[in-house]
């Protein structure tokens, strides 16, 4: 037993000393760790709360006492782009888990059973990925109402196909080894088969998934939330503070109140891409051409990578 | 760079050649022109002209279309237009106005009394127009019988030659004004149409009409031409076109030099033009109210409650803040400062401690969400306002959900009522609308219940004639709407009028850009 | 073995069809006859070599009889120690009865174990799900296997990826060991290793057989390893048992035109022997398409017109009689 | 070949039916009373005229008596109404339609043209300036949300230089295509940026893989000059992949310039989504929908068509 746990820590050991050699792993770990920081100690690091409103010093530009000025209610656009940080990050992360649980369920199943259910959920899948992704989760929103929950929702529903394809291409090659037959043989039940023995031989492609779909989820807030269609807009989140360059009044001249906010939300998005691209040369060098097939906006050329 | 991006251009649109289908003939802009933004871009509608029955105002109706009288600025006293004169009976009750003879439609039709009885008659047939023709027609004799699906015609309208009687069954005192702003469509185009459904007919995309104006070119959702309508009797318009535009950005328009009048009531657009040097600008007091109303049947079902957020909320901060000079912090639906204001309402200063208080003694359950809902296609400062209103009620230990409404707000305003507080504005034609609104039926009353007592006040003020008994009347209103508290008035907003410096012959005195008025739009000119 | 005694898996008419879609509303035009009406029985503490070219079905049979492909018609009937009982119906703790009984080991041993799994696990989880509750009693019999197969207990916290090929064929064989089955179907378990092996795990099985008294059924396309490890020798053909004779009687006793060719083509160990290669002429017919009388009748080299039209069953040999059967019409007279 | 083509349209039929139903019983979801919506309760006449109303858009019927209406109404041409403007959705339709085809096919084609181009010259030359070029794109496109190279192109070329104009497309004595250009060139850049990115990278791939194929191999060895070996081996044979991935873009014609379109303030379909929406519009969402469905039923009808004429295979096999 004891021997058991030492062997499972060198192979976790192995993985973070991989993760750390690997130069894009760290340069996105280090973006993500600060901008989380950032969020977290928003107040500290800015020395004003994001709430607090002070009108007559509304739309100042960027200077020592406001490092990214303040926008029209004269709060403090640091304190608020740091801790607009947070919601997003919880968003997109939420988001990117619990499609990625759809879109695993659904890939293992599919991919294991073939038949019927297969097709049915490709041909779902299939449409659900050709549909312009905004205008789907804008029909979504009509229904659902807006609000944090929902959002994170409305992006689970329309972005598990990416994980649908990669689950079910995984399962569709490992059904056919040995050891599933095996464990036929034995007389595995079906979900005992799926979970527990095929599925955490594809956790690596899963967990670039997740980290791309985080990205993508973060900038889809942002262009929901510019919509006027996201989370309230009494929650700070990136995308909501970009809202203010609805107005062309703003986007003239008051670039701080934009500028920031966008910046923060490419450094994070890019981050993550930086550590998605690590890990997937950590984990699994065969899934290099992951990343084309994740572009949310176009997931469509994901269908074309798929073998036959 | 520019080189590049313009050849990038220029490659898309050899491609997009293939496929626009678009037809109009270019045109050249001549010198005596003048291009006016009527509506900002971004609503999904298609740009059009609107029927002057739902709402009247927009330089196209000024241009085209004409009443029986028009109105100054003040919309108050009025002149002849179309009718030459009006008498009233003794008793108020019965209306005879005589109409001009030689005016012609710009069909080269001649205008009879027919077009005016019809049209009056066809205002209660259509499905959506405004409230103030409404209330008005509706205290025609006859009235009643005549809607969507019944008869056509109301006893209480006659013609004999060229006169009209309109026969009431009780004194309006706003009759006049009202006629003034009611816009006489032609008859021989529209009998044989869908009346239910006139404000979608195609007539709107080139109507006949009485006015200095017509319409030359209509590229729909793009732009609509006015050129002088040749049947008019009165002078020639001096200016030879007028194009009516959406713009996306009148700020740079107008810098550019693309735009020579608009109106507007955005603070941002407003600030933004004061460094514009070409455009003169003309801040109007307008009755346009912005207030929230009160869901009385949630945590705000005490009175104590409901008068908690008059404290609650610093306006005198909020509102100059975003809205500068536009804005009018208001006590009540007659501000201080009006005429027949009730000076014993308080001016309820900002006052937390007193906030707090009142909500304690009201037992106030801070555990409920309050949902503090706005109207959909806000525009930013609205969403601005009301964020600071929802963080001032977060300090005061409520708990706040901010959202717009996504869907139809009258909808969800009196049927659904899922809502603590609810923005609403209302440009109004005169004070009594204010209080109109809490008898009307299907609106405050679905909300609040039956309102007798408001009812009977409103009916009053409509009939009064004597400004004694308006003042005496609203005071009565004033002190019924402190007990209730049913809307927490914000602000009154400005609309301002931007005119190019180039223009020349406008009125001295600007009016309510949302209604009409003798603006001498055909004796503009410009350089 | 004589055949008075009951058989502990009796395969009747077993058959598997695999539809072929054609047309623009993707009906059913054809089948191809993986199997088509194979008998077969395998006695307690036998060891039944199946032997066949690729493509022949055995595979499939191997499935077919561990209960992985469902038949599409014929019966399966096993001996739980109460006579024949039909296994093709069972479901659920009734079936997973026969998949205690009911063993099998796979053609590729790199691909038999999870990868993410360490071997000892994989065993340890197979009992578990085999009901074997008590935790000592599944190490007791994990390791007894592993003792069986050679394997040293400390490498069972090993990972698959850290075993050669042989060393997982014995871990696989240990697998099933462990629970104590009845029968082993092997799948062509040492096509996949180098020749050297091959001999040590062939060796290991005949050793078993001998310790456990376990039925085997081995399927191969290696005649002298069906020959070696085997008591009876079972010949396919396209989707059909063409005859079934002890393994010691071969190559003597072939009687069906098949196996003498299929036989002839093997190189024979002894330098001083003719080689007497049956060159076989004619076509391989098409699964889709089978010649209506013997499946062999367009390549048999004694081709009859009787062949032509009807199809021959098994029948017990007129020469060697016993254990010997063929399905051939030179057989003649045959019951 | 026929009859996998008339296969595939036979699951069409089927689907778009499906789809319809979804979309129209969805829609019902909504709790919108589609009068209320269209005349506010305050600007009534009266509210028999309302009865009235609703009576003539047959909102008395039967739900599902109302489905099949719609699709009749529908395959005849006659979309409805808007509940916030009360237009024809015909109308609306054959005035936004236009504008979002010439701006999204602008982008797509040159997106298609600059893609190929640097995408070949990525793939032909790894680490060159091609190469190096269609990176900074591709993480531009994927960490840059588009409408965010949109504000930033108007706040430079529109606001600071003030070259350009701010938005609108049509306007008077700026009604011809040429007269128009400039008004184009600012969304349509932004667009053609967002949609590069993918583009590029999968050109790149699609050619390095080619460039691997033995018979370019061949072409060398025989002494071929490389840019005949670029062009007619290593380019022709890259294209059908990037033809199946443009025939999916195909429904980001109707669909996939929301954002760009809202920056812009350019009076396309985007732009009257997002206004169907805010407001609960839904009969123009549905419409909409149902149009961009059918693009997709289409589309994915193109790219069988391409990949079975790319692989011969795909016409046997189709099924899986």
């Amino acid at each position: 037993m004891k021997e058991k746990s030492l062997k499972q820590q060198s192979t976790a050991r192995i993985f973070i000393r991989n993760l750390l050699r690997n130069p894009s792993a760290v340069i996105g770990l280090t973006i993500i760790s600060l901008m989380i920081l950032g969020a977290i100690f928003a107040v500290q690091i800015s020395g004003a709360d994001p709430d607090y409103m002070d009108p007559i010093s509304g739309r100042l530009g960027p200077s020592l006492d406001h490092l990214m000025g303040t926008d029209q209610l004269g709060r403090d656009m640091l304190s608020r782009v740091l801790s607009g940080g947070k919601q997003s990050i919880y968003i997109g992360v939420l988001a990117s888990f619990l499609a990625n649980l759809i879109g695993t369920v659904l890939g293992a199943t599919a991919g294991y059973l073939g038949g019927k259910i297969d097709s049915v959920v490709m041909r779902v899948s299939e449409l659900v990925m050709t549909f312009p992704q905004l205008i789907l989760v804008l029909i979504f929103v009509s229904l659902l109402g807006q609000g944090i929950n929902n959002v994170i929702i409305v992006f689970a529903l329309t972005g598990w196909m990416t994980t649908f394809r990669l689950v079910r291409g995984e399962f569709f090659s490992l059904r056919e080894e040995s050891f599933v037959e095996a464990d036929r043989a034995f007389g595995f039940s079906k979900p005992r088969i799926i979970f527990r023995h095929i599925l955490p031989n594809t956790m690596s492609p899963i967990v670039v998934a997740f980290t791309i779909n985080i990205a993508i989820f973060i900038i889809a807030e942002a262009g929901l939330s510019f919509l006027g269609l996201g989370v309230p807009v009494t929650t700070p989140t990136w995308g909501n503070l970009l809202t203010a360059a609805q107005n062309p009044v703003v986007i003239d001249e008051y670039w701080w109140l934009w500028v920031f906010p966008a910046m923060s939300i490419a450094v994070f998005v890019l981050g993550v891409n930086f550590v998605g691209d690590g890990l997937r040369d950590v984990l699994d060098p065969r899934h290099k051409s992951l990343i084309a097939k994740s572009k949310w906006k176009v997931a469509l050329v994901g269908r074309l990578g798929r073998k036959k | 760079m520019r080189k590049f991006t313009k050849s990038l251009g220029a490659l898309g649109l050899a491609a997009a050649l293939a496929v626009s289908v678009l037809a109009v003939p270019s045109q050249a802009a001549t010198n005596n022109s003048i291009t006016v933004a009527e509506v900002t871009a971004g609503g999904g509608g298609v740009q059009t002209i609107f029927s002057p029955w739902i709402n009247s105002g927009s330089i196209s109706h000024h241009a085209m279309f004409r009443a029986l009288f028009k109105a100054d600025a003040n919309l108050t006293s009025v002149k002849p237009d179309l009718a030459s004169g009006y008498k009233y009976s003794k008793d108020g009750k019965t209306l005879t106005v005589t109409l001009k003879s030689g005016i012609k439609w710009s069909d080269g039709k001649d205008l009879t009394v027919d077009d005016v009885v019809w049209s009056m008659n066809s205002l209660l047939r259509v499905a959506k127009s405004n409230a103030i023709y409404v209330n008005a027609f509706k205290q025609i004799v006859g009235s009643e019988a005549v809607n969507g699906t019944n008869t056509t015609t109301m006893s209480g309208i006659t013609t004999k030659g060229n006169d009209i009687t309109i026969s009431l069954k009780a004194p309006v005192n706003t009759l006049i004004p009202v006629l003034a702003q009611f816009m006489i469509l032609p008859k021989h185009v529209l009998a044989n149409e869908d009346i239910l459904k006139l404000d979608t007919n195609n007539y709107w995309k080139n109507p006949v009409v009485l006015g200095p104006y017509k319409v030359g070119t209509f590229s729909q959702g793009n732009f609509i031409t006015l050129v002088p309508n040749d049947k008019y009797e009165g002078s020639k318009p001096i200016i030879k076109e007028i194009n009516i535009i959406v713009s996306s950005n009148l700020v740079a328009d107008a810098k550019s030099g693309k735009l020579d009048y608009f109106t507007t009531n955005d603070p941002d657009t407003i600030r933004a033009m004061s460094s514009v040097s070409t455009f003169k600008s003309a801040p109007l007091d307008v009755l346009f109210y912005r207030y929230l109303v009160i869901n009385p049947t949630g945590p705000f079902s005490n009175v104590k409650a409901r008068e908690a957020l008059k404290y609650a909320i610093d306006w005198n901060k909020l509102v100059p803040a975003i809205y500068g000079q536009q804005g009018k912090v208001i006590n009540s639906g007659v501000a201080s400062g009006m005429s027949f204001h009730d000076s014993s309402i308080p001016k309820y200063k900002y006052d937390k401690a007193k906030a707090a208080a009142l909500l304690k003694e009201a037992n106030f359950d801070f555990s409920k969400t309050i949902r503090l809902r706005t109207y959909n296609q806000s525009q930013p400062a609205v969403m601005l306002i009301l964020t600071a209103v929802a963080q001032q009620l977060t300090e005061i230990g409520m708990k706040v959900e901010f959202l717009p409404w996504t869907g139809d707000a009258t909808t969800e305003l009196w049927t659904n009522r899922n809502y603590e507080l609810a923005l609403k504005g209302l440009s109004a034609f005169n004070v009594g609308e204010w209080f109109a609104e809490y008898s009307n039926p299907a609106t405050f009353e679905k909300l609040l219940g039956a309102q007798p007592k408001y009812a009977a006040l409103n009916s009053q003020l409509i009939q009064s004639t004597t400004l004694r008994d308006t003042g005496k009347i609203l005071t009565d209103l004033q002190k019924l709407e402190q007990q209730d508290l049913y809307k927490l008035p914000m602000h009154f907003l400005k609309q301002v009028v931007f005119i190019s410096k180039n223009i020349s012959g406008t009125p001295t005195k600007w009016g309510n850009p949302l209604y009409v008025y003798q603006n001498n739009i055909a004796s503009w000119s410009a350089n | 073995m004589s055949n008075t005694r009951t058989p502990l898996y009796k395969v009747g008419q077993i058959k598997k069809h695999f539809p072929v879609l054609g047309g623009v509303l993707r009906r059913t035009k054809g089948y191809v006859k993986a199997l088509d009406g194979v008998d077969l029985e395998v006695f307690r503490g036998e060891t039944i070599s199946v032997i066949g070219e690729s493509g022949c079905g055995k595979t499939t049979l191997g499935r077919m009889l561990a209960l992985l492909d469902k038949p599409t018609g014929g019966e399966l009937s096993f001996d739980f120690g109460q006579g024949l009982q039909d296994v093709t119906s069972l479901r659920g703790a009734d079936q997973m009865r026969f998949r205690k009984k009911v063993q099998m080991i796979f053609q590729d041993p790199y691909t038999s174990f999870n990868p993410r799994q360490r071997v000892g696990a994989a065993m340890d989880e197979v009992l578990r799900v085999h009901g074997v509750k008590d935790e000592a009693e599944r190490s007791a019999r994990i390791l007894e296997a592993c003792e069986m197969v050679n394997i040293r207990p400390e490498y069972l916290q090993r990972y698959p990826h850290e075993f050669s090929g042989g060393q997982r064929q014995r871990l696989a064989i240990a697998r099933c060991l462990a629970t104590k089955p009845e029968l082993i179907i092997a799948d062509e378990i040492v096509s996949a290793l180098d020749v050297s092996i091959q001999a040590q795990i062939v060796n290991l099985l005949l050793k078993i057989q001998k310790e456990t008294g376990l039925s085997f059924i081995f399927v191969t396309h290696d005649v002298a390893v069906a020959r070696y490890v085997g008591h009876r020798v079972a010949v396919m053909y396209l989707g059909n048992v063409v005859e079934i004779l002890p393994a010691d009687s071969l190559p003597e006793a072939a009687e069906h035109p098949y196996t003498i060719a299929l036989l002839s083509a093997v190189p024979s160990m002894n330098p001083t022997a003719k080689d007497q290669r049956v060159a076989l002429q004619g076509e391989v017919p098409s699964p889709i398409d089978m010649p209506k009388g013997c499946a062999f009748s367009t390549r048999c080299p004694s081709v009859m017109d009787i062949c032509r039209t009807e199809r021959p069953v098994l029948k017990i040999s007129n020469i060697s009689k016993g254990d010997h059967q063929v399905a051939c019409h030179l057989n003649k007279g045959a019951k | 070949m026929v009859s996998f083509l008339i296969r595939r349209v036979a699951i069409l039929v089927p689907m778009a039916f499906t789809i319809s139903a979804l979309i129209f019983f969805a829609s019902r979801l909504s709790p919108i009373d589609p009068i209320n919506a269209m005349v506010p309760p305050d600007m009534a006449s009266d509210s028999a005229n309302l009865e009235q109303l609703r009576e003539e858009l047959g909102l008395n019927d039967n739900i599902i008596l109302q489905y099949f209406h719609w699709l009749k109404n529908i395959a005849t041409g006659d979309f409805g109404y808007s509940l916030q403007s009360g237009e024809k959705i015909s109308d609306i339709l054959a005035l936004r339609m236009p504008a979002t085809l010439e701006l999204v096919l602008s982008a797509l084609i040159l997106s298609t043209l600059l893609a190929l181009t640097l995408g070949l010259f990525a793939g032909a030359k790894k680490g060159g300036v091609a190469d190096k070029l269609s990176r900074v794109l591709g993480v531009i496109g994927i960490a840059i949300p588009d409408f965010f190279i949109g504000l930033a192109l108007l706040n430079v070329f529109a606001f600071r230089v003030e070259w350009l104009p701010t938005g609108n497309r049509v306007a008077p004595g700026q009604v011809t295509l040429w007269d128009r250009l400039p008004n184009l060139i600012l969304p349509v850049s932004t667009l053609t940026i967002a949609m590069l990115a993918v583009l590029i990278r999968y050109t790149r791939n699609s050619v390095l893989d080619t460039l691997n194929r033995d018979f370019v191999k061949t072409a060398r060895s025989k002494g071929v000059p490389e840019w005949r070996v670029l062009y007619s081996h290593v380019f022709r044979n890259s294209l059908g992949p990037v033809m199946v991935l443009l025939a999916f873009r195909l429904p980001l014609l109707v669909g996939g310039s929301i954002l760009v379109e809202t920056v812009f303030q350019w009076p396309g379909i985007g732009t009257t989504i997002i206004a169907a929406v805010t407001a609960s519009d839904y009969p123009v969402i549905m419409v909409v929908s149902m149009i961009i469905a059918m693009v997709i039923l289409v589309a994915s009808f193109l790219v069988d068509i391409i990949k079975s004429i790319l692989d011969p295979r795909v016409r046997l096999g189709g099924g899986n």
